[in-house]
């Protein structure tokens, strides 16, 4: 697929900016394809809606904006309720399940699920939920490698927080491999 | 969300939740504030709040009052004129600190000067809160703003001081969790003719507080509760506020002299003649 | 109120920085806030002297930024209102002005316009604002501007001013310069009667439904006033029809455009032009303010030589009569822009004219109006 | 729209001191608009007969909203109603809220 | 200065607001004073931070008068000078543009354009300032101004600007907007030998016969420093070629013209543009900024229904490339001209073309990009 | 006029006689400066003198120094400009009390509060020579001007106070009579580091003296000269000055703070490690 | 004649524009006829060069400039050697002979000379040198009606000091009058 | 142009005391440049030794300025230089004076 389109969407403080940001310069800086992050947020500082929109492709990115993403990630409910309608038929869609509750729909999508912010919250710091979602997107959805993933991620957070995020991101990723472990079994 | 508070009344119901974070000191002041109209015993109708760009600056917008949101810095001079075209309205001035002392602090302090009847309720959260934490002329010394990532190295300015300086009749300090103390602050405000200025030093976890790792909205209140010393009728010159020391609150002045529309009808009918 | 002191009915020998003053009052303005500058400060000094009389508020404020927006306030609490200034200031006032235009409060500013940029020549004049006075302020918007020739007009237009600014709730520009305001002439003022004033759009529906920015069919929305019980709120931030904020692309696809045609589709209403002899004319003439004057007499000039020569005079700058240029255009061998500025309507002009006809400007850069000669040559070359 | 005419209810209760413990003083009942909450925990913190505690649920917006782990305690001061920033929690008195339950 | 702080060559991901705020010290920018703003407070934020690395000064002001004035002073003691704002601010700082023209000061302003008018939408996009930077200011004079489509641009055209700057003695704008100032892209920073950067304009003949305003023949004179010994003056009156005012028509008419014509006169030299198959193409988009990207997705809509379509990407908007797109008026059916306004750059576009081709305006408010399938729609008709 | 003065390879003499007013105490005050500035030690290439608009404001086009005339009231943040971008400049700012407290006055009190290293000489007219006499900030209670022809009915600013109020390190007032004294304090203020403000109350003739009958230029001179009262010392609070009455003058604040350069640039050194 | 050109000349304080004003009135309000007074000044509020010009007429008046007047007073030797020139070949020249020493010129022109400002300086007042500077010019020029001058003379100067500008009005007739009737006497 | 190079002289007579008549000083001689002058009649009313007084003539200007009416009495105080707005009268040692006639 040239040309990938995820929208990571959630409200104001979870941190949703960064985490376009270190999805694009994975993408980017670490993967050696191109990529443009676009973000979105209302006046609010805290507790509004809020997006940000990553375009991963091979070749050059004209427009910068994700209208039917191929991903959609939600961490809070205005933002699943707003951004669901977007989603293209057979998208991927994950959210964070204590803060979105899904609502019946036709779309042929697939669904993963990690509650992320209670994730963040036992490792004591309920702001690290955007890595842990980051962790669990990475390896639900191969979008970049997750060793590019790794070096955004230490290359963006605040000094001296990186080790702090990068077990956030390896929680992440461990959840998810527990639950298409799990999946596998079931099968 | 179909409950009603009881401030309700008060508030553009319709607008609620607001906008500002969790932890936020601003929500706390317009509680305060919306029993302070209450106590004052204002025709309400004849209440205007005039506010300009900020996350104080948004009071306006939640305030069911007739109610102004002008431009950033602009809130004094466009009150200056709602309160000189109607005298019959009560004019309050609810924004921020940079709003107010950093691109408006012209207005300020001549609006003080003049005594134009007004009531200027600065919320003081040492920096700009809206636009995501920069440095203003309130951040305390050597505290940090994402443009003063090495910390302040700019005296900031007291602005009990400069308000008294500039000719403020009334002029009190209270921290957002003294809610009765300031309560009856914006209650003798409102009640008063003249300029009165009123600064609430408030929590803003998201902009001030984690940037220099002070905690939560909590923990900010609590240590500018815990550490702030009441001292009415402190000279404000004595005031000054340094990066997480002591804070003192208080009513610092509360004195008689003729607003600027009074005194001026006033003086113009004797030369010129009774106006009808 | 004094009695007999509202409208100076009568002939008066008066500069036209006191006959706009006079302008202002009888148009019912109660409000004034201004900050000094020359070729402005007769303005403000006649109001300041003849406000007391009429019961209207004259405040001198501390600067440019805060004469505006005190009008603005002042507005709001139901009283016209008005500043006036000049470049510097006008420059001052235009973050304001477009919260004038965004929360659609009349009101109206005077600009004297004095040689720029920067300081200038304080002292004499220029034409040099016109473009400023449609895209000073950041964002889109339209206003209202007239452009006066002489103490008379500039009794005139400021009560014309006053009315368009309250029939169409946008901030009206009066775009003087310093030599028609600091002209003597005769000015007559009518009886009280036979001056018509717009009163303010109030609204008039039940108070229970009241939208403060639903508009009506001409996409003009009814006012009220702070103090009326209303418990309105205005804001500079892009709103709904209740007048609250709702910061997204479709809210502003409501809003915006609206302001900008409440002008636009009104246009053939506001628009005011002054046309002598363009029926049969060779060559037309486009001027506005002092270069208008002058204009007439490079006419003469060029009708001694036998040239048929029409004139365009502007009353209302903005919006600009683009449909009649248009029209005028295909008959005529050019159009002669005479501007006391390096070429500011001319562009308007030569957009308009879509290349049917030649377009000259004639320049002068400030200081002194032109020699009618130069605009003579001017009419000559289009027919050499 | 937001009349004058819809009238302006006193609430002279909000005046009740805040040392209230001290004094004889009223039952009340304290009532959470859970969805309006930011759980900023100022009204858990400040309350002075420790009413109030944080429940472990996320609100619609994702907080962790307050509920009264101790009704009975409630002195109706008000102080949580003032301090609250979100207009989320209110108390009344104890006999008006029956009234209220009796009408609903 | 740190070691290898200067300059960071290399490959980041990085939003357009940190890559101007790279660009300036890439040039040598080494005095900012600003205000904050959305979308523009990042620049600043990287500039605070920055700074103390290479030496330079970072002031935040109590507002955008303060910083504009602030800018022209340090230039003036002799160093490269930037601030950066948005709409609001832009215009608070439109007076002190013009003393900056007038004094004919290089310094930079970066206008990352939000939703207007007035506040708007403060965290959303706008083109709307696009006339406001060329007139923003009152009196007349010319400016420069470069529009970013993406953050390597705000890079490069950030130092094209202070080269522009230096090499006219004029402020140069950087006319931004909110999304290409918050989009993360991958911008390279190539290695200091490669990064063109002009020096000032130093005055290099013999101390006693310098005279502050003889221009050279490009029509822009040569400039020192405060601290120097020349004991200049300065000042944004109207003034003679020593500095000193002189307050008539004759000087204004020495002045004021130069002050124009050296941006007009070097308009082929200052003015770039970007076009792609302009040759054969039966319809052109003319767009500029981030309305440029979208113009492009839309210009491959419109090739996979086999239309030809050609893209002029403005990368100076002021001055306009006036005579070019005269020229290829008359080849093709008809400009598209996008914009996140009411119509702006549209009108340049209709003056330019002269009634020789159709001009379309896909207007957007703002607060989002265009579809792109509008414009499509927009060429569209243009052959209908 | 091909006679020269000893003080004219300090102006710009090709420019005198200058335009301001027969009387006006404007050209008394250049003198004293052109003296304080021979006796201050200064490198005089290195003094910048910086004005606003106003007829106090053309004392920059008439001084041989490197000299700048910006806009009106924003001659102190151009100088915060130049002083910041190169601190080895000595920059005076000179300009009017309508320029600096009126449209300028916010700059006033915030670079008074950073203390940048600056001199301001402010010429107090009380009102706006230039523009032809309007009521300023300055104008005493009840003194006629032409936008005030009834009398003014706003209390004036108190400009030494309110300097001192916003940081001042250095604040002095004399009139433009107290020639060695006013060189003095201008010698003083050049020499120090900080932010100084020395007040010139001068007379007017033209635009004040006319309207409220105080006769001419010498009228004013003695007037002002004969009743001021020299209190070195004094709180500024104390240093009102009304229609025609005593003016307090002297020597107010001279205090020791780092300015605002050395300040930020230590501070910076230690956190972000030395600058070259 | 249908247009008479005026130029009145001088320093900035010396009351030139309120001379112009003065003219301007007596032309239009009390003649009957229609006039256009213009000023213009340098930025000096006293001292500079300062002129007011003054176009009286039957019919209408477009341009209101003054560029080769019928008339022209100068009371300062710059206003005198500046505008000059543009006086009309054979126009009227009056001067303050106090303050303008005339110089050679090929103009054939008719020139009058009072000593205003020192009459004034007699008066007491040296204020009112324009306005016997206007009884002069009345009485020689005639260009209106000294009942129309003393009108409006009465009614554009300060109150109280209608009186005083009245005497300066008749001193300037009478200085007039004597130097016609000595003319006359010479004839 | 007005460069540094043109050296600053220093004038260190200005600071002579103004109360010059209490103590024995040198003779002074005092110049005016007549036409710079607009007659403001501070130097005559400030001169400690009355020295001056307004001429009845015109200047280029129209001003009355001054002449040295009692020329001996100078004693080079230097304040009509100071206080004088025009820079329209200085004074000199006397001694200076008659080198300067000499060389002139
Ligand atoms: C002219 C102008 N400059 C800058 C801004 C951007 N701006 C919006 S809010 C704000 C600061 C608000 O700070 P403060 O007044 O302290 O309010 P707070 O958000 O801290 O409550 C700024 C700089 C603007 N809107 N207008
Ligand atoms: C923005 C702006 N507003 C107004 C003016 C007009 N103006 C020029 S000088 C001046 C006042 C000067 O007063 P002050 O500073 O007291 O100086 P003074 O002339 O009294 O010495 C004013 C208002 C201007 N030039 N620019
Ligand atoms: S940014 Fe700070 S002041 Fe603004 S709403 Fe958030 S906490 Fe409150
Ligand atoms: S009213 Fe609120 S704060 Fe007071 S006791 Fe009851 S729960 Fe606690
Ligand atoms: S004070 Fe209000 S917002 Fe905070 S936790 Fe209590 S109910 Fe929630
Ligand atoms: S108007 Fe006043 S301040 Fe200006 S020059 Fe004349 S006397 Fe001096
Ligand atoms: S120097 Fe001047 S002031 Fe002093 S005594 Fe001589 S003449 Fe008088
Ligand atoms: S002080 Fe100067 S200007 Fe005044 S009278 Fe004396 S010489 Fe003339
Ligand atoms: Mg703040
Ligand atoms: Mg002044």
């Amino acid at each position: 697929m040239s040309r990938q389109e995820i929208k990571l969407t959630g409200y104001g403080g979870q941190g949703i900016i960064l985490l376009g940001y270190i999805l694009g310069k994975a993408a980017s800086i670490y993967s050696g394809k191109n990529s443009t992050m676009v973000q979105s947020y209302g006046p609010e500082s805290r507790g509004g809606a809020c997006s940000s929109q990553v375009v991963i492709a091979d070749g050059g990115i004209f427009y910068p904006y994700v209208t039917n993403p191929d991903i959609l990630v939600s961490m809070s409910q205005e933002a699943y309720d707003k951004f669901l309608p977007e989603l293209k038929e057979s998208g991927i869609l994950i959210i964070d399940e204590d803060l979105v509750t899904p609502k019946k729909t036709k779309k042929k999508m697939t669904m993963f699920s990690i509650p992320a912010t209670r994730l963040a919250e036992k490792m004591g710091r309920k702001i690290v939920a955007n890595i842990v979602m980051l962790g669990f997107f990475a390896e639900i959805t191969r979008a970049v490698s997750f060793e590019a993933m790794e070096q955004a991620v230490a290359t963006s957070v605040p000094k001296g927080t990186e080790e702090l995020n990068l077990k956030a991101l390896s929680e992440g990723r461990q959840y998810a491999q527990n639950i298409l472990g799990a999946e596998k079994k079931d099968n | 969300m179909n409950e009603k508070h009881p401030m309700d009344y008060l508030l553009r119901e319709d607008r609620i939740p607001h906008i500002w974070c969790p932890g936020c000191g601003l929500g706390s002041s317009v509680s305060c504030f919306i029993m302070a109209l209450e106590d004052s015993g204002l025709d309400l109708n004849k209440v205007v709040v005039v506010s300009g760009i900020g996350c104080t600056g948004r009071v306006a917008g939640y305030i069911n009052l007739d109610s102004f949101h002008t431009t950033h810095g602009r809130a004094i001079p466009f009150a200056t004129g709602l309160a000189l075209a109607n005298p019959e309205l009560k004019v309050v001035v609810y924004s921020g600190d940079g709003d107010l002392i950093a691109i408006g602090g012209n207005h300020l302090i001549h609006a003080a000067r003049r005594n134009i009847n007004m009531t200027v309720i600065c919320v003081n959260n040492f920096l700009y809160g809206m636009t995501g934490g920069q440095v203003g002329p309130t951040t305390p010394l050597y505290a940090k703003a994402t443009t003063s990532p090495y910390g302040n190295f700019e005296r900031p300015f007291n602005l009990v001081y400069l308000a008294a300086a500039s000719g403020a009749v009334y002029v009190a300090r209270w921290t957002a969790l003294h809610l009765r103390r300031l309560t009856k602050s914006m209650t003798e405000a409102l009640q008063k003719k003249g300029f009165s200025f009123i600064e609430i030093i408030s929590p803003c976890p998201t902009s001030y507080a984690r940037r220099n790792r002070l905690g939560d909205g909590l923990d900010q209140m609590k240590f500018y509760h815990d550490n702030s010393i009441i001292r009415h009728g402190a000279d404000p010159k004595e005031a000054d506020i340094g990066f997480q020391t002591k804070i003192v609150v208080g009513k610092f002045i509360d004195v008689e002299r003729p607003d600027y529309h009074t005194f001026l009808t006033e003086g113009l009918a004797k030369v010129v003649g009774e106006r009808k | 109120m004094i009695k007999d002191r509202e409208i100076l009915t009568g002939e008066h020998f008066m500069n036209g920085d006191f006959a706009c003053a006079e302008g202002a009052i009888a148009a019912g303005c109660r409000f004034f806030a201004g900050y000094p500058i020359t070729p402005a400060s007769e303005i403000a000094e006649r109001i300041s002297e003849r406000f007391p009389e009429v019961d209207g508020i004259y405040i001198q404020m501390e600067d440019e930024l805060g004469s505006m927006a005190a009008i603005l306030g002042a507005s709001w609490a139901g009283v016209k209102s008005m500043t006036c200034t000049s470049g510097p200031g006008f420059s001052l006032m235009q973050e304001n002005i477009g919260l004038g235009a965004m929360t659609e409060t009349p009101c109206v500013v005077v600009n004297m316009q004095r040689g720029g940029p920067s300081t200038g020549l304080p002292t004499v004049l220029g034409q040099q604002d016109m473009m400023q006075a449609r895209w000073g302020s950041h964002g889109d918007y339209e206003i209202i501007a007239l452009s006066p020739s002489s103490p008379q007009e500039l009794f005139d237009f400021t009560i014309k001013a006053f009315n368009l600014s309250e029939m169409y709730r946008v901030p009206a520009l009066v775009m003087g310069d310093e030599v028609v305001g600091h002209m003597s002439e005769k000015v007559v003022i009518p009886p009280k009667e036979e001056i018509e004033v717009y009163p303010r759009r109030k609204y008039t529906g039940p108070a229970e439904e009241y939208l403060p920015y639903k508009p009506d069919e001409d996409l003009v929305p009814q006012m009220v006033a702070a103090g009326e019980g209303y418990r309105i709120h205005v804001t500079g931030l892009t709103h709904d029809e209740k007048g609250y904020p709702v910061v997204d692309a479709e809210a502003q696809k409501k809003l915006v455009p609206r302001l900008v045609n409440k002008i636009r589709k009104n246009a053939e209403k506001i628009i005011e032009i002054e046309e002598t002899n363009t029926e049969d004319a060779e060559v037309i003439v486009l001027s506005y303010g002092i270069s208008a004057r002058t204009s007439f007499r490079a006419i003469e000039l060029a009708e001694k030589e036998g040239i048929k020569v029409g004139m365009v005079k502007l009353i209302t700058v903005w919006p600009f009569p683009e449909k009649r240029v248009y029209q005028l255009a295909s008959k005529v061998a050019g159009f002669v822009v005479p501007e006391i500025n390096c070429g500011q309507i001319v562009y308007e002009v030569e957009r308009c004219v879509k290349g049917k006809t030649k377009v000259t400007l004639v320049s002068h850069p400030g200081g002194h109006i032109h020699d009618p000669r130069d605009i003579f040559q001017a009419i000559r070359n289009i027919l050499k | 729209m937001l009349l004058s005419s819809l009238g302006e209810k006193k609430m002279k209760y909000w005046r009740k001191p805040l040392d209230a413990d001290k004094v004889k003083v009223p039952h009340g009942k304290v009532r959470i608009i859970k969805d309006r909450c930011k759980g900023c925990g100022f009204c858990v913190e400040y309350c002075p007969r420790d009413v109030l505690e944080l429940t472990d649920e996320f609100n619609i917006k994702g907080y962790h909203f307050p509920h009264a782990k101790n009704e009975e305690a409630c002195v109706n001061c008000g102080l949580c109603e003032l301090v609250c920033p979100e207009f989320a929690i209110y108390n009344i008195p104890a006999e008006e809220l029956e009234e209220k339950d009796d009408q609903g």
